[in-house]
């Protein structure tokens, strides 16, 4: 039976991996790639590589930091976000090791074509749609973290999905990023699309928050960043106190 | 070597570290950094809280029988060790097992304190002696390939704790502060952060795990690494071993805590060249020496940086006043040199060869072959005397109280193991 | 009080036997060297050693109880270069005011010829305490420290998963009375005299709890069985297994050795009891309490080696048997916080009066002859 | 006994490096390449794949290495496809409208219809005597896909349940298709690789 997946989020600015808080504070963490090897041996079912800084300053992706992390030989699907603007773009992110690739939808508002060209070289499997949202009453808003602005979020700002050209969309609670427990499900529930598999993201540090996501149709993922790196063994302590039918068992590593 | 490679790196306003530091440093709209902003909660948390916090904490891990221990404590004759038992043993009241890996660097003072520590607390201790042949090999290793000589020393202190946690059945894990938090504000001490292998390897270990020494091109086998491997998760989980900071519940401020170790228990200092701070690691030939050397070499910053941040952020220092004493301090030459040389067995100049292949050019300019010339942020420009309070002596509540030295007899020599007594 | 025909051995010691004929056990075990193949014997101990592989990710293929003198240094070469084991080497350290610097400069020089060692060290406090309670209680201060310089070795065997154990045991406890037939095996040295059962009865009735005297509690039956430990005496396979020739091994391998003299100690060539100087205060109130001390022991070994013969060693024994330095005796007093008449009244109160006359002023005068007995 | 030398089929798409640390992983040498005189050096051909179907058979097209993999199928070389390397070898896929495959394992690839993606950790269910694919039902690996492989029961071995049971493995002869992702199925994945790659080439 297929299961829901815990998704661990590593936040990267300036190429170095970090806590962030609301989209505007950041705390220093390490490096990426020790991250993601720590990650990869806690058995996480996906490790999402999020570099908030790119697609803002039009570098493109960070493929030295794809190197680094492909040297780590890590054995868990990895998923890359972060300055994806081409088809071209896209394929090279694939071919240095990650798996599937998160698109800023916010950076293709007025031109959508690129992620067409993107499921057609990759399959739509690959491709995952970053909402940033907030609600505003009972509407919802969408940030473009480019400058800051807000603006209604509705269904055909997501056509695409109907289309088929994109898998999963992954719905950031920015406003609530880092804030334990503090995750919107309203996000989730008042999403414009009701066939599109969700990833929650931000604010999520409770497993009872997740159960109750993973307990929605609509919600294929949840994803869980700050919050896997206060304590030891952090993903299985989560995935453990899940009901166990909801993710797949945890694992625990031996030398031996 | 074009200038162009002194990538810009952004100076706190407020303390004096920059954006090079090795475990990140994030500075914010205001010009202050995350240090800083986390040294903020100090003087706004309610530190009873706290305490009660972490009391009930520890209260599950109180060994019920009896029949065991009821925490590790990794010490050491130098840092925080003093501070650290008597909280643990006078206000939590545990019994703990005092854990220490040898590290071979040590000097008469370190083995003196540590000797009176235990006696003072009346505490059982292990003291892990990984043969010196495998550690000599090692260090030969890491000082050729990323500019070390620590590696092991730190591999040690922060594996034999927890593998003595799981082999003991002990749990609970007592460590003083965490160096992310105080240095870099790398956690809120709300976040109550636990003790990680990832840490332990990003920062601790600059990367490299045990096993990432073995490489087919290089001499160390896997008998040479093994004891620093950290327990595997299996072993984690099946005692539930968790590493706690005394510093998330307990208003750090090494310079007081020390005093009062002097004051209360027989503490002993000593004076060094390249920093003011007398407390710390007096138990190392080597840590603010040679050690500290490897550091401005490769991050352009040393100790008396970390020393003056610290001061300046409780209040002790201007920044002016800590600015003053890293100029006076940073460039002083390291002393011991040469016992570390006849200890590993390497001519001083190939020596010298080594650490050079690991000056960061960031902050070194190789102005003629093997010629260099220090561009770090206190030359750059990125560190800069605001002229405002630098008038007089430093400030007079900055006092380093000084009672002893690291080795009063005429040739010093690393001690292996000590009497340390009297 | 009988002697040994053939050694100066009297018969009060426990646990020994005589033959019919008044030679005592250690004689008669030694009478035909020639006869023991040691051939034979090393190729038992390469038999036994292969019952016990390493298990997958152990490094360590057994483990060895040292102090860093002159029995542990030659075992740890031995098993090391001869055997090729790979040993954890296991050292229970006095406390700071107790141990010597001989005693840290070798066990410095154990690790320093590339050994991995760990270092265990009793709280400091606790160890006086409970060493004060056991001189009293049996004018022995041996009864607590012996707790736990034997529980160390197994105790970290279980928790570190090496159940191979070598040990190189003093004389004494060789002998063939005190152990089951085959030589080697110190399994049964569990319920020996020395460690009577490891009970610690007597730690809780001087007020100790058993949170404060971990490190002496020898580990159970069923522990000890769980872990599958076998503790073997490598004495039983080294045919020059004894004080002098262990004394030369290890001295050309970088021992440090006392430098006080047998006035002291009783000790002829100072390479015993490296680490620690009041073993001279228990081998003199050993003396009084059984007739005979450190001298007689190294004197019975050079006489059944033939190093010397009986009659001449008898002067030796008359002149240096309890011998025990004044220093040793006020350093001892000011560390355990006794008078020296508290002291000398506990030892008074043990001197075997059918054996010892105690003269007015206090010094105690053998009654008996060496040699020849009562 | 040397180690078993894997030829990784590059044909310009697909995560050629973590397939290839995969395989280091589990013990095995490993060659990338698109020149078939090194290719058929190899003990076994491992075709990888992340991507759509049609670039990918164009690719293989282009560099003539559809016809190097029918050559060598029709050898008995033992052939491996992983994910898209799974599909390319049915006879044809719908994805990016109707395109011919390699046709070495009759059957076709189809649209998952209204269910769309098969993403995340799934378990097998093995459907076939054949002892090399009976294994553990606990024990699950990663999928990333929306067509599947519809084609005769003989030549499925293991399926996988989403809504109703699809193929999850397919063999025919000396050629197995994986429609998960093995090399990024943690240990689980890397057991099985192994297992694989062993069996059919001693087989």
């Amino acid at each position: 039976m297929l299961k829901k997946r815990l998704v661990a989020v590593i936040v990267v600015k300036d190429g170095r991996a970090v806590q962030s808080f609301g989209y505007r504070r950041y705390l220093p963490l390490g490096r990426p790639e020790i991250l993601a090897s720590n990650l990869d041996r806690w058995g996480c079912d996906e490790i999402l590589v999020l570099c908030i800084d790119r697609g803002r300053q039009g570098l493109g992706p960070d493929i030295g930091l794809l190197k680094r992390l492909a040297s780590m030989r890590l054995s868990t699907p990895l998923i890359y976000g972060g300055g994806v603007m081409t088809a071209e773009q896209a394929a090279l992110v694939v071919h240095h090791g990650a798996d599937r690739v998160c698109i800023d939808f916010a950076l293709h508002q007025d031109d959508v074509q690129p992620i067409r060209e993107m499921a057609v070289r990759l399959g739509a499997q690959a491709l995952i749609g970053v909402f940033p949202l907030a609600r505003l009453g009972t509407g919802l808003q969408w940030l473009d973290h480019r400058n800051g602005v807000s603006r209604a979020f509705s269904r055909e700002n997501i056509a695409l999905f109907d289309q088929g050209v994109i898998s999963e969309a992954m719905i950031i609670d920015w406003s609530h990023e880092g804030c334990a427990g503090a995750f919107d499900i309203q996000l989730v529930t008042r999403f414009p699309m009701h066939n599109v598999p969700l990833i929650a993201f931000g604010g999520i540090s409770e497993p009872s928050q997740a159960a109750v996501l993973l307990s929605l149709p609509q919600v294929s993922a949840v994803a869980v960043g700050n919050f896997l790196n206060y304590t030891e063994l952090a993903a299985q302590r989560f995935k453990q106190q899940l009901p166990d039918l909801l993710l797949r068992p945890t694992t625990y590593s031996r030398y031996v | 070597m074009a200038s162009s490679d002194i990538t810009e790196f952004r100076a706190c306003s407020r303390c004096l570290y920059t954006t090079a530091h090795p475990l990140g440093l994030v500075i914010d709209e205001e010009g202050i950094c995350s240090g800083c902003r986390v040294h903020e909660e100090k003087d706004s948390l309610d530190w009873n809280e706290r305490w009660m916090r972490l009391e009930s904490i520890v209260k599950p891990y109180r060994s019920q029988s009896g029949r065991n221990y009821d925490c590790v404590v990794p010490v050491t004759g130098g840092g925080d060790s003093y501070y650290v038992l008597h909280l643990v043993k006078n206000l939590l009241k545990l019994n703990p097992l005092l854990v220490t890996n040898n590290k071979y660097f040590n000097t008469p003072l370190g083995v003196r304190n540590l000797a009176n520590l235990r006696t003072r607390f009346d505490c059982d201790i292990l003291v892990q002696n990984i043969n010196p042949d495998s550690v000599r090999k090692i260090i030969r290793s890491t000082l050729r390939k990323f500019g070390s000589i620590y590696w092991p020393c730190l591999a040690g202190q922060t594996a034999f704790p927890v593998q003595t946690a799981v082999r003991y059945e002990v749990p609970l894990v007592i460590w003083g502060a965490h160096q992310g938090l105080e240095q870099v504000g790398m956690f809120s001490h709300a976040h109550e952060v636990q003790m990680t292998r990832r840490y332990r390897r990003d920062h601790d270990l600059m990367g490299y795990e045990a096993d990432n020494l073995l490489s087919t091109f290089d001499s160390l086998t896997e008998g040479d690494i093994w004891q620093y491997r950290y327990p595997d998760d299996h072993d984690l989980k099946s005692i539930g071993v968790t590493g706690i900071y005394l510093g998330n519940y307990v208003r750090w401020d090494p310079k007081a805590q020390h005093e009062q170790m002097i004051r209360d228990y027989a503490y002993q200092s000593a004076g060094f060249s390249r920093t003011f701070d007398t407390y710390d690691f007096v138990d190392c030939f080597n840590y603010m020496n040679l050690h500290d050397q490897l550091k401005l070499y490769k991050h352009g910053y040393s100790k008396v940086t970390d020393h003056a941040c610290r001061e300046i952020r409780h209040g002790r220092l201007t920044r002016d006043h800590g600015l003053a004493l890293v100029l006076q301090h940073e460039q002083k030459s390291a002393e011991y040199t040469g016992m570390f040389c006849d200890w590993l067995g390497v001519q001083p100049g190939a020596l010298q060869f080594l650490m050079d292949n690991h000056r960061n050019r960031s902050f070194w300019r190789e102005t003629a072959p093997r010629q260099w010339e220090f561009s770090g942020p206190t030359v750059n420009g990125t560190l800069q005397l605001s002229g405002v309070g630098t008038q007089g002596k430093s400030s007079d509540r900055c006092v380093f109280k000084k009672n002893s030295a690291l080795d009063t007899r005429e040739n010093a020599k690393y001690i292996t193991i000590g009497k340390g007594y009297p | 009080m009988k002697y040994c025909t053939e050694c100066l051995q009297p018969d009060t010691k426990p646990n020994d036997y005589f033959s019919a004929d008044g030679v005592c056990s250690a004689c008669l075990d030694g009478h035909e060297p020639e006869l023991i193949d040691w051939q034979e014997r090393y190729e038992l101990l390469e038999s036994l050693v292969a019952r016990f592989p390493k298990a997958r990710g152990q490094h360590f293929d057994c483990l060895i109880g040292v102090s860093g003198g002159k029995d542990s240094l030659r075992q740890a070469l031995w098993v090391r270069d001869h055997l090729g084991l790979k040993p954890l080497l296991v050292c229970l350290s006095y406390p700071p005011q107790q141990v010597t610097q001989v005693g840290v400069d070798n066990i410095s020089n154990l690790i320093e010829l590339g050994f991995d060692v760990i270092w265990s060290a009793p709280a400091p406090e606790t160890w006086r305490r409970l060493m004060r309670e056991a001189f009293l209680k049996f004018s022995n201060f041996c009864r607590s420290t012996e707790l736990a310089l034997y529980s160390s070795a197994p105790q970290i065997a279980i928790r570190y998963k090496i159940p191979l154990i070598f040990t190189g045991e003093n004389q004494s406890l060789r002998d063939r009375g005190t152990l089951t037939n085959a030589g080697w095996d110190y399994n049964a040295a569990r319920n020996q005299n020395t460690l009577n059962g490891g009970n610690l009865r007597w730690f809780e009735e001087a007020g100790f709890q058993p949170r404060q005297f971990l490190p002496y509690v020898y580990p159970d039956a069923t522990a000890f069985d769980a872990a599958g430990l076998q503790i073997i005496d490598l004495g039983w396979f080294i045919g020059d297994w004894n004080n002098l020739d262990n004394g030369s091994f290890s001295a050309a391998h970088g021992l440090s050795i006392r430098d006080d003299s047998v006035e002291n100690t009783g000790d002829p060539l100072s390479i015993s009891a490296l680490d620690e100087d009041w073993v001279a205060v228990n081998q003199m109130i050993k003396y009084y309490k059984f007739g005979f001390g450190k001298a007689t022991d190294y004197a019975n070994e050079d006489i059944r080696l033939g190093r010397v013969s009986r009659s001449h060693a008898v002067s030796f024994v008359e002149k240096y048997d309890g011998a025990c330095s004044e220093d040793y005796i006020r350093s001892f007093c000011a560390y355990l916080g006794l008078t020296a008449s508290e002291f000398w009244q506990q030892v008074h109160s043990c001197v075997n009066t059918r054996l010892f006359d105690i003269g007015a002023d206090g010094t105690v005068k053998p009654r008996f002859k060496v040699g020849i007995g009562l | 006994m040397s180690k078993l030398l894997v030829g990784l089929i590059d044909y310009g798409a697909g995560n050629l490096a973590s397939v290839r640390h995969g395989l280091l992983h589990i013990g095995f040498n490993c060659r990338i390449s698109n020149d078939p005189v090194v290719l058929s050096t190899c003990d076994l051909l491992l075709l990888p794949g992340v991507g759509a179907f049609r670039p990918a058979m164009q690719a293989l097209k282009a560099s003539g290495l559809d016809a190097f993999l029918v050559q060598q199928a029709g050898l008995q070389r033992p052939l491996l496809g992983l994910c898209l390397g799974m599909q390319l070898l049915t006879e044809s896929s719908e994805e990016g409208g109707l395109t011919e495959g390699l046709g070495l394992i009759p059957g076709r690839v189809i649209h998952f219809g209204n269910r769309r993606w098969h993403i995340g950790w799934n378990s097998l269910d093995c459907v076939s005597k054949d002892l090399m694919f009976e294994h553990s039902s606990s024990e699950t690996y990663y999928f990333n896909h929306s067509y599947y492989y519809d084609g005769p029961r003989e030549f499925q071995m293991c399926t996988a349940t989403f809504g109703e049971p699809f193929a999850a493995i397919i063999r025919r002869q000396k050629i197995i298709g994986i429609q998960f992702h093995p090399e990024k199925s943690q240990d689980a994945g890397r057991r099985l690789l192994k297992h694989m790659i062993e069996g059919l080439c001693h087989a």
